[in-house]
Order: structure tokens, then C-alpha cells, then sequence
């Protein structure tokens, strides 16, 4: 079921001058979001911005009985909506559409779960990471960033029993370099350890993991963050070259994604992303 | 609730309001969110004979108050669709106008004959008028006997109502109008999207992969308002107008101008519950203006010496 | 500051910024607001041989980022203007653009030798693209003779570099563009507005007591940037770019879509300050991606392959 | 001068569910503004609404030590823009153009001057009666509305030294009906005293004081409120028609008005008003 509610504005924590995660009282959209999943934001009413913008569900917000009674979304300025995101009060209303789209199948033990995150691309984990301490999946985050400053909110993911393997661009936190490094050097560990890996982030960074990975068989999913115009299958706008027959065929993200086994996207026909 | 019901051609419609063409997938995947038997109709996205593969992404982007597409009609092709999504529409209740494109008279005829023969089609709408491919399209819809010739093809190999849907690339729309109803058609409907572009100026790249693409959502309304005037006082068809539509006073502006029923599209994407709340804003409309008919708005812009307003 | 000055012609213009015509008044207006002598040109009203009295208001009505204007050019006349106004214009050290409209090509010709003879006119532009009145406008700007005739009247009685301004309201606006460069002009300018309605949903009248009106602002931008970039491939006369200009960067999309100076018109509404805006952004622009002269700009869109954006 | 600030709101007093009084921080516009001028108020960024709207200067807003610190605009809702500004909380801001206009002339003593307002037609007259108090001018505020509770800011005029005359359309607060009734008689009882006169209000209103006061020889200036799409003179949008030669001729409101000699006007031209 998808829904559109106008949304309260909770709470607006700035996590930085990019980042802030936005609290949005949406208890029907709480309620029915599973991992991975994004909803549809009408940043503000009238006709500019006109199109709305897709956003993981970051968090699941729980009252104090542990009833779903709103969402947060990890947000990063990268234009007009992202910008009035990061700068509403709380009081002020956005409506939000969904949940949307395909969410990530949590995998049970004995295979381990590991997440791995570019920037941003934080957001789509932390529900994950819920479903999969709920099923006792062990679990390590690999999270890059440019500036140890960048790394936001490891402590959901410690609280949930998540092993982090941190890197920076700068050296100033974990490993100096790309997340990439690390998750390398864990593959190479692992020892024939059944793994699946979550991956989301900038398109290189997606497709390397893809890459490391199928040298050693472990199965990927990457999620998205293609363009979209309706997320709901309406428009053509947020297709995703999938492999099929020779040349492949354009798949609509926002319904057959944004979650996809890496194994069958043709990356060369991804955008480079933003 | 007031009767919304109008009549185009031989079909009558429960209501005014059909989604739009290429905005609504093929209307399947919208029954999540809105019950399809109650729109006046469903135009599914333009389908040729094959499947088509579309352009590449970026497919659209964000204009003042708009948005440009260039998909490039990506779809699984007339076969596919009357296979696969037709007996789900069917069973859904709703009522299915196919828009049919083709790269030659030809392929019309011939998408419009698989049309006629599948069981849960209400019309067919002849795309002559996208601006997003090289072949078709345009090429037809730009010419007053490319538009005569196309229509009066299709209406040989169907006994549904055609629908030729115009462009407002034109000088002169009302002509084009009115070449369709010389040639047969049962309706005209309009607008298509207008032919633009954005430029990316930190690369100096154009926005989309086709440079090109399709100009729709409230910032053309006003330009669409006066074309579907000029159509409907141009021909004898009913009118079914869109472009830009988002809410109740867009659809009363519209079948003021003359329109008999209109399609909401980009207006879709912002808010796929849209639906009920045009219906509901419609009928309320109407009891305030004491209006029995939905179809008493067709055409009735008052034109008399406009008091000091 | 680099180098912002561009060629129109024989006339070298400080940097590509006018102000558009009918959105500027006569250019006096502005003196409080902003140094006119630091623009590239100042487009007055236009106008006719005779003073004229216009529509009944309203003459305007808000759209989705854009307006409808049928002010139907209310103006001095060309000799009160040129008693009146032109003295003050060269006071204050404007290039002056005069936007000349006749109901007939001896009009048009009478009021170019009247601007001939007076000092200070910097170039004509010739208004065959008003939408909102009956006589002359359309009625040349819709047709390539009637185009032609008018330039070629105009051409034989001034040397003064004379610009047509295009209508967007037709199928193929390159041809006028190449109808205008056989005939002799100097460059061309476009677009002026799209011909719309509003209607008030309440009283069920026309918002505008014209009925019809045109519609500018940042609306028609994507509309008007591919019709400017049409032009440009299609003539070798400089464009003069204009629709929907509000930014730096919509000023660069339109210098990089093919025109060599562009125009703002509704923009000026909402900002009349926009001007040492959008200088100074445009300093920016050309500092931040090392390019040493704005015209280096001009038709600078690239449009190899794109790569995956 | 002109200038154009982007303007804090400093306060915002909702008086009923269609009128409050913004209050913004804009020295440098309180600092030029003359009687009767209005600004050009753009509401919020972006293209939605595009156009600024047009207000007339309510009260200049002074610090303790009299210095203008800003300017207070009296709204009514009348459809968005309107809208937004009785919403505009604290802290946000809108830019605002001016001061624009022709003024109001204050009349000296002794002639006395007679201000008819009827509902947010009030606006344009506190900037007057403060102009009047300074010349010693004696004062009477005429002042219609719907009901007692849409008479708003009484007390401003009555600080300044002003007579209050006011009707009401249900009498719940003094006279009973139109207040060109109490006008009327007071002219009536004139006996020979100069008067003038400032009307602002709806068309029909003003079309009235402008025909009874001109049976009795007394000058009214009138504050008109066409639709202006630029307010400096650019568009050529909100003319009205003056007297001249036969048929007269359409001046913009913006520059030569808002505020007229009533007698110039040739009322059956005007718009009949919102
Ligand atoms: C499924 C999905 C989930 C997402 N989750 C998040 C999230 O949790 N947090 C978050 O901050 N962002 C997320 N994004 C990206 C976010 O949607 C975009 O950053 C946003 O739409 C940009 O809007 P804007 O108005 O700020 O930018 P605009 O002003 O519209 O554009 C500014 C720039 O952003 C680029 N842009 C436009 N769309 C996207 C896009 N989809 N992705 C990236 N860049 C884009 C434009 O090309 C342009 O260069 C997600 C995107 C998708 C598809
Ligand atoms: C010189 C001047 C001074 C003014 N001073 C004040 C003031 O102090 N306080 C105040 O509340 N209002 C004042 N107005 C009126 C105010 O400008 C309009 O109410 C406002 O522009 C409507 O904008 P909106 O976005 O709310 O309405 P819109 O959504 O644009 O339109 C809603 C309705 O309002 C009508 N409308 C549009 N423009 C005007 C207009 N100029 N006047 C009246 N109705 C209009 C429209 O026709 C429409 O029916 C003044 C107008 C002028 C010209
Ligand atoms: C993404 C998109 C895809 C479209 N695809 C089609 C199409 O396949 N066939 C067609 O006739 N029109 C197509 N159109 C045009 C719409 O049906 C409609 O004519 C136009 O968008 C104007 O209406 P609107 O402003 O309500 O969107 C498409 C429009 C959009 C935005
Ligand atoms: C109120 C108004 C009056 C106009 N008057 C004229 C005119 O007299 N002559 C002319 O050639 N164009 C006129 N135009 C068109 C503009 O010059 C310009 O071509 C058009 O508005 C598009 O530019 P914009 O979107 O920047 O406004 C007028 C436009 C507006 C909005
Ligand atoms: S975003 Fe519209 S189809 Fe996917
Ligand atoms: S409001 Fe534009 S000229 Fe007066």
C-alpha cells in the first residue's frame, strides 16, 4: 500500500553545513516501510520546485510503546528541494508519498551482512540494519567519507550490533582512502564465510564493490539514486539498463529498484552519477 | 453528486477526467492508488507495433513550473500490450484509450487493426505528435496532409473512435483540427508537448541525451487553454483538452474553453491521488454554480462585453 | 571584469543585456533604478506612428511562473517619443533599441524614417510578433512574405541596423529567421510572447478584457532557448535571445544555445535590481570557467555525445 | 530613491482569520516613505507566486529613539500571496520594493482633513494622520467595515489626535449601514469650512465620496488598487483613465497614482474593484 500524507516537521537536526536529518511525523508511512524503501517529498507547496523529490527512509521513528509514529530522512544539499529540506523548521509541513519501491531482502545467518556506504549513501541502512539485527544476521558497516567529521551517525548502527569498518578521504577517521580498501581487504579474510553485500553510494564507488565482489562470488545488491520523476512507474524517467539479451533493456528503477542485484545491471549504461 | 458523464463520439465517459498518455504507464500500475474504474478513462503510454528500447537517461528534467521529457516511447509494443496489460485494465474496470504511434501510415493502420480485433479498447488516440522521436510523430503531425493522411488511414481499419491527438507546434492548430475531422475522427485531443531544451551551463551539455524534448505541466496551461478554444470553435468533434492541468479551476478553465473532456498528466506525478480530489472538486464546483451537467461547462466561456471585472 | 562586450551588426554592445521592450517602459522609468548606460541596450515600448490608447484593463493575469500581457501597446507615438523621451535616453547614455510597430509596411516605414532622422536611436527592432492586436503584428509575423516585406520595406529607408522580432507562434520559427536575413536585416530577435487565455472559473470570463494576451516569463524558457538555438543554426546573423530570463545561468543557456545578446523582459517586473545581478554574475560565470570574452559563449553548446551525466 | 531589502518579519498580529499586521525590518524604506506610498512585496523565493504584490505602507515603525526601524504592512487575505504573508512566521523574510507612488499631499490648517476608509482601505492612512498631527491639521477618520470586530487599529488614529467616525454594515458598532452616511451628513453640516478629503476602499465607495463630496466644492484624493505588475512604471498594466480630450486617456496608476485627484478620474472606466 502507498500513501500521501502531509507531513509535520518533527525535529531538523544540522548535522553539518550538507547534512541534516529531517524528523517527519508519518506514522502511516512508519508503519508500512520496509528496508530500503524511499518515499516521494513535496518539498514545498505551490508549483517550484514542481516534481517531487525521492529520498530513502533513513529511520523508523518509534513512540515510547515502540509504535511507529513518523520517519527521518538523511539529507544532503544538492540543489533547490534538498536545500529547503535541510533548512525547514519544525511546525512546517512536507507531503510524503510512499513507502516506494523494491526493499532489500535481509539475509539470515549464517551468511553475514555487510553494508557498505558511500556519503550519503548511508541512508537506505539503517532500516536494513534493523531487519537484520531482528533476525541475528551479524553485520559490518563499511562507510567512506571524505572527513572523519562526514562519518554521521555510526552510533545507530553500533547500537544494533554492527561491526564499522570507517574510511576517509583524508586519513582523519579508519582506514585512509576509499571504503573500498577495507572491504577489499575484509573479502580477501573471509575465508569461504557465506556474505551478502548491500551497497549504496556514488555509481563508481557501486560498481567497484559489484566488481570486488564477483571475484569472490558474493552476491550484491546495490540501491540506486537514478533521477525520478513519479516514483510510481508513471513517467519512463528512471530507467536502469538491466542485462537481457544482447543489448539489455531499460527497467524502470522506481518499481523493479531501487534495490538491484548488481550481477544483472550493465553498468557501462548507468550514469556517473552526481 | 452531479452527473459528470459527456459523450465523445459514441463513447460515453462517467467523467471528464482520463489520465494522460505517457504519465500513467499503462494505467496498471496505478491501481494501487486510485480505483481506475472511476476515471473517464485511462490513455495508456503510446505503443508501436514492436517493443521499443527509448532514449537514453537523463529522460527528463525539471522547468519552471514543467518539465521536458524525451523517453523516446519506450514500450513493450502493441502485441505485448494487449497479452499482458490489456485483461488487467479490463478486469480493473477501466476505460482504455490506446495511444498508437507508428513510422509509417502503415504501422498506424496496423497497430490500430491489432487494436480493433483485442477484446477492452474504448478508442484509439493517434500520436502524431511527439517531439521526442525522429521517426513519426511530428512528421505527420506538423503537416495538414500528413495529419489528413494518417487519420483517414487508421479510420479505414477501425470501427473504435480515433482520437488524433494534436501538436501545439503548429501555426495553426484549429487547422489540424479540422483536417481530422475531414478526415474522420471522432475527437481531437490536445495539447501534446512543446518542442524545447535545457542546457546544462556548468558542462554546456544539453540536460537531456536526446538535446530535445517535450514541454509539459502548468507553465504551458495558458498556451493550451487558447489552443483548445481555437479548436472548439473551429469543429463540429468534441474537444478533449489537457496540458498543465493540476486542479479543479484547471479542469472547469479547460471545458470553458470547450473541451468535453480533458487529461491530467505531469499533474500525476506530483500527486498520483489527484483523482478524487479533481472528481470530488468538480462536483462541488458545479453544486456551487447550481450547474446540473458537467458537459453544461463544454464551451461556456462568456465572451459578452466582460464587465469592469 | 572580462570582456563583456558583443557585436550586433555594426553596433558593439557593452555586454549582451537589454532590457526587453514593453517590460521597461521607456527606459526613463528605470534611471532611479539602475545606471542605463551600464546596459547593453535598452528595448523602449513599442510603438506606433501615432499615440496610442491600448487595451481596458486588465491587462495582465499571473500564470504558473509566467504572465499573460495584453496591454496592446498603449504608447506616445513615435514623435512625442522622440521629442519626449529620446533627449533623456541620451542623457543618461542608454543604447537605445526602438521597437517599431505599423498596421500597415508604410507604417512601419514612416515610423523607421522618423527614428532615422533622430539622434540617439541605436537600432530598430521591428515588432511583427505582438500577439494582442488586431492590426500588424501577427498578421506579417505568421506569414515569411508578409516577414520579408516589412524587413525589406524597413531596409530600403534606414540604415539604422534593423532586427525582426520573431513570433514563437509557428510551426518552423528557423524559416522566419532565414526570411529576415534574405530580406536584409541585421540580426534577429526572438521570442516575443505565446499567444494564451485565462479564464476566471468563477465569473466564467476571459481574465483579460482582450480575451487573449501573451505569455512570457520564466515559463516559456525551455520553449524559447530551442527555438533561439533552431535560429541560430539556421542563420549567420547574430540572435538576440530572449523568454523567460531570471539567472546568470539562464542568461549563459541562451548565449550558449546560439545568441549572441539576450533580452529580459518579465524578469524586471520582480527585480528591477536584476541587472547589476546578472553583470556581475555573468563576470562570474566566465571568470569561474576561464573564458576570456562573453562572446566566446555564443553557440558554445556542446553537443558531443553527452557522457552519462 | 528606490531600494529593494530583503526583509525580516518582525512580528506578525493576526487581528481575525483575514487580516493581521506584518512587521518588517526594512529601515532604509521606512526611512523614504511618504504618506500614502506603497511597496512592492515579493512573498518568498522562487517563481511561485512570480509577480510581487502591491501594499500600501501601513505604520512606520520607529525604535525608542524615534529612528525608522522598519515598516508594518495591514493585510487581507485575498487569494496566495495574501495568504502567505498572514502565515509568515517571525524570522522568515520577503523582499520588499519602494517606497513607489505618488504620496498624499497633507493639507495644512486650517483646512481640515477628512480620512474615508472603508475595510483594509484603512492602510495608506496611518502614514497620513501622522503627516497631518505634525502640521496641527485637524483630523477625522471615516471608517467603514462588515462588523465592530473588522474595525481594526482604532487607536492609532485616536493617538494621534484623530475624530472617529464609524459605521457598521450590521450597526453593531456605530452608525448602522454604509459609512457614507455619517459622511454625508457631516458635510451637511459643514457650514463653509474647508475640508479635504482622502478616500481608500473599494471602487463603488470611493466612486460615491468622490460624487457627494463634489456637490459640495471639497478636493478628494483618492488611493486606487488596480491589479500592478511591476509598480515602477514598466508594463503599462494599471492604468486608469484620466480626463482628457474626449475620451480621455489611461495613466499608470503606479507612477502618477496610486493616489488621484478624484475629480481627474473618469470612474466609469474603473474596474469595479476586488
Ligand atoms: C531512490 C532514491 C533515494 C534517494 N535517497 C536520498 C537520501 O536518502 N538522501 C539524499 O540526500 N538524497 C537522496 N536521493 C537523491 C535526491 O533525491 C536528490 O539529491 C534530489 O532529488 C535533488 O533534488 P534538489 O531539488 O535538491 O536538486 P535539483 O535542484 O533538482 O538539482 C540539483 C542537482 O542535483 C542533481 N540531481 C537531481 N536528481 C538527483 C538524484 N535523484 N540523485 C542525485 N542527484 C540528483 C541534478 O542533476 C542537479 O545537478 C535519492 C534518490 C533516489 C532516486
Ligand atoms: C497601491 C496598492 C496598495 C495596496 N495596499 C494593500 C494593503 O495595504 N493591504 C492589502 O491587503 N492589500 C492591498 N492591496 C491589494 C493587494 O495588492 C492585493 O490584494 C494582492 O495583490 C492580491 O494578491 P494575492 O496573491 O493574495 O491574490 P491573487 O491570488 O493574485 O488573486 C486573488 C484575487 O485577488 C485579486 N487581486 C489581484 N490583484 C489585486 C489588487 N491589486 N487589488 C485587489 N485585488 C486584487 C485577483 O483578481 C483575484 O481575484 C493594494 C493594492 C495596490 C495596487
Ligand atoms: C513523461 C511524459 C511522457 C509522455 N508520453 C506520451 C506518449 O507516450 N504519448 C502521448 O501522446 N503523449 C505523451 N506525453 C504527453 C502527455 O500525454 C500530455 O499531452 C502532455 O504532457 C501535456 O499534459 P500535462 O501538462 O498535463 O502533462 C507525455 C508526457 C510526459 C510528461
Ligand atoms: C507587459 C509586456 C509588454 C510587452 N510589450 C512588448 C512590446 O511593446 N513590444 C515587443 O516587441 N514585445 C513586447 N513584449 C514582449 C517582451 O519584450 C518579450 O519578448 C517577452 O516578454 C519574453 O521575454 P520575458 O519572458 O523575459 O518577458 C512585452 C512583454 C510583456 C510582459
Ligand atoms: S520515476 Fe516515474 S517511472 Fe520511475
Ligand atoms: S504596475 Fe507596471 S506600469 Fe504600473
Amino acid at each position: 500500500m502507498i500513501v500521501d500524507v502531509s507531513a509535520e516537521v518533527l525535529e531538523n537536526v544540522r548535522l553539518s553545513p550538507e547534512f541534516n536529518v529531517l524528523s517527519l511525523a508519518a506514522p502511516a508511512v512508519a508503519r508500512l516501510t520496509r528496508p530500503g524503501q524511499f518515499v516521494m517529498v513535496r518539498v514545498r507547496p505551490g508549483l517550484d520546485p514542481l516534481l517531487r523529490r525521492p529520498f530513502s527512509v533513513f529511520e523508523i521513528l518509534r513512540d515510547d510503546a515502540g509504535q511507529p509514529r513518523g520517519i527521518s530522512l538523511l539529507n544532503k544539499i544538492a540543489g533547490v528541494g534538498t536545500g529547503w529540506l535541510y533548512r525547514a523548521e519544525p511546525g512546517t509541513r512536507v507531503d510524503v508519498l510512499g513507502p516506494l519501491g523494491q526493499p532489500f531482502a535481509p539475509v539470515d545467518p549464517p551468511a553475514e551482512a555487510w553494508m557498505v556506504a558511500g556519503g550519503v549513501g548511508l541512508a537506505p541502512f539503517a532500516t536494513l540494519a534493523e531487519a537484520l539485527a531482528l533476525r541475528g544476521t551479524s553485520m559490518t558497516l563499511f562507510y567512506g567519507a571524505r572527513t572523519a567529521e562526514a562519518l554521521y551517525r555510526t552510533d545507530l548502527f553500533e547500537r544494533l550490533g554492527a561491526r564499522l569498518s570507517l574510511s576517509t578521504d583524508d586519513g582523519s577517521r579508519g582506514a585512509h582512502g576509499r571504503i573500498t580498501g577495507p572491504l577489499e581487504q575484509a573479502l580477501d579474510a573471509l575465508d569461504g564465510r557465506p556474505v551478502t553485500i548491500y551497497a549504496c553510494g556514488p555509481t563508481p564507488m557501486m560498481r567497484a564493490v559489484s566488481a570486488l565482489a564477483a571475484h569472490r562470488d558474493a552476491p550484491v545488491f546495490v540501491s540506486l539514486e537514478p533521477v525520478m520523476g513519479c516514483g510510481m512507474g508513471g513517467c519512463y524517467s528512471c530507467v536502469v539498463r538491466v542485462q537481457a539479451g544482447e543489448r539489455g533493456r531499460f527497467v524502470r528503477s522506481c518499481l523493479e529498484g531501487p534495490v538491484f542485484d548488481a550481477s544483472t545491471l550493465v553498468w557501462e549504461a548507468l550514469p556517473a552519477g552526481h | 453528486m452531479r452527473d459528470l458523464t459527456v459523450q465523445i463520439g459514441s463513447l460515453r465517459l462517467t467523467n471528464p477526467l482520463i489520465a494522460a498518455s505517457g504519465c500513467f504507464g499503462y494505467g496498471v500500475e496505478y491501481a494501487g492508488a486510485i480505483d481506475l474504474s472511476t476515471l473517464g478513462g485511462v490513455a495508456v503510454k503510446g505503443l508501436f507495433l514492436a517493443e521499443r528500447d527509448g532514449h537514453a537517461p537523463p529522460r527528463i528534467v525539471e522547468t519552471p513550473a514543467g518539465m521536458l521529457n524525451a523517453i523516446g516511447l519506450q514500450g513493450i509494443g502493441v502485441h505485448r500490450f494487449v497479452a499482458e496489460r490489456l485483461p488487467e485494465l479490463r478486469r480493473l474496470g477501466a476505460t482504455v484509450f490506446v495511444n498508437i504511434c507508428g513510422s509509417t501510415i502503415d504501422e498506424y493502420c496496423e497497430v490500430a487493426r491489432v487494436l480493433s480485433d483485442a477484446e477492452g479498447v474504448a478508442a484509439l488516440e493517434l500520436n502524431i505528435s511527439c517531439p521526442n522521436i525522429k521517426e513519426g510523430g511530428l512528421q505527420f503531425g506538423c503537416s495538414l496532409t500528413g495529419t489528413h493522411d494518417v487519420v483517414s488511414a487508421v479510420r479505414k481499419v477501425t470501427s473504435l473512435p480515433i482520437i488524433p491527438k494534436l501538436t501545439p507546434n503548429v501555426t495553426d492548430v484549429a487547422s489540424f483540427a479540422r483536417a481530422s475531422e475531414e478526415a474522420g475522427a471522432d475527437a481531437v485531443s490536445l495539447v501534446n508537448t512543446f518542442l524545447a531544451m535545457a542546457i546544462d551551463v556548468e558542462t554546456r551539455r544539453p540536460k537531456l541525451t536526446n538535446v530535445l524534448g517535450g514541454l509539459s505541466g502548468p507553465a504551458i496551461r495558458p498556451i493550451a487553454v487558447r489552443m483548445v478554444w481555437e479548436c472548439a470553435q473551429a469543429v463540429k468533434l468534441p474537444v478533449i483538452g489537457m496540458g498543465g492541468i493540476a486542479t479543479t479551476d484547471d479542469v472547469v478553465e479547460f471545458m470553458l474553453a470547450g473541451a468535453t473532456a480533458v487529461q491530467v498528466g505531469t499533474a500525476n506525478f506530483v500527486d498520483p491521488f489527484i483523482w478524487t480530489r479533481l472528481l470530488s472538486g468538480l462536483d462541488t464546483y458545479l453544486e456551487r454554480h447550481d450547474i446540473g451537467r458537467a458537459a453544461d461547462l463544454v464551451g461556456a466561456l462568456d465572451l459578452g462585453h466582460p464587465e469592469p471585472a
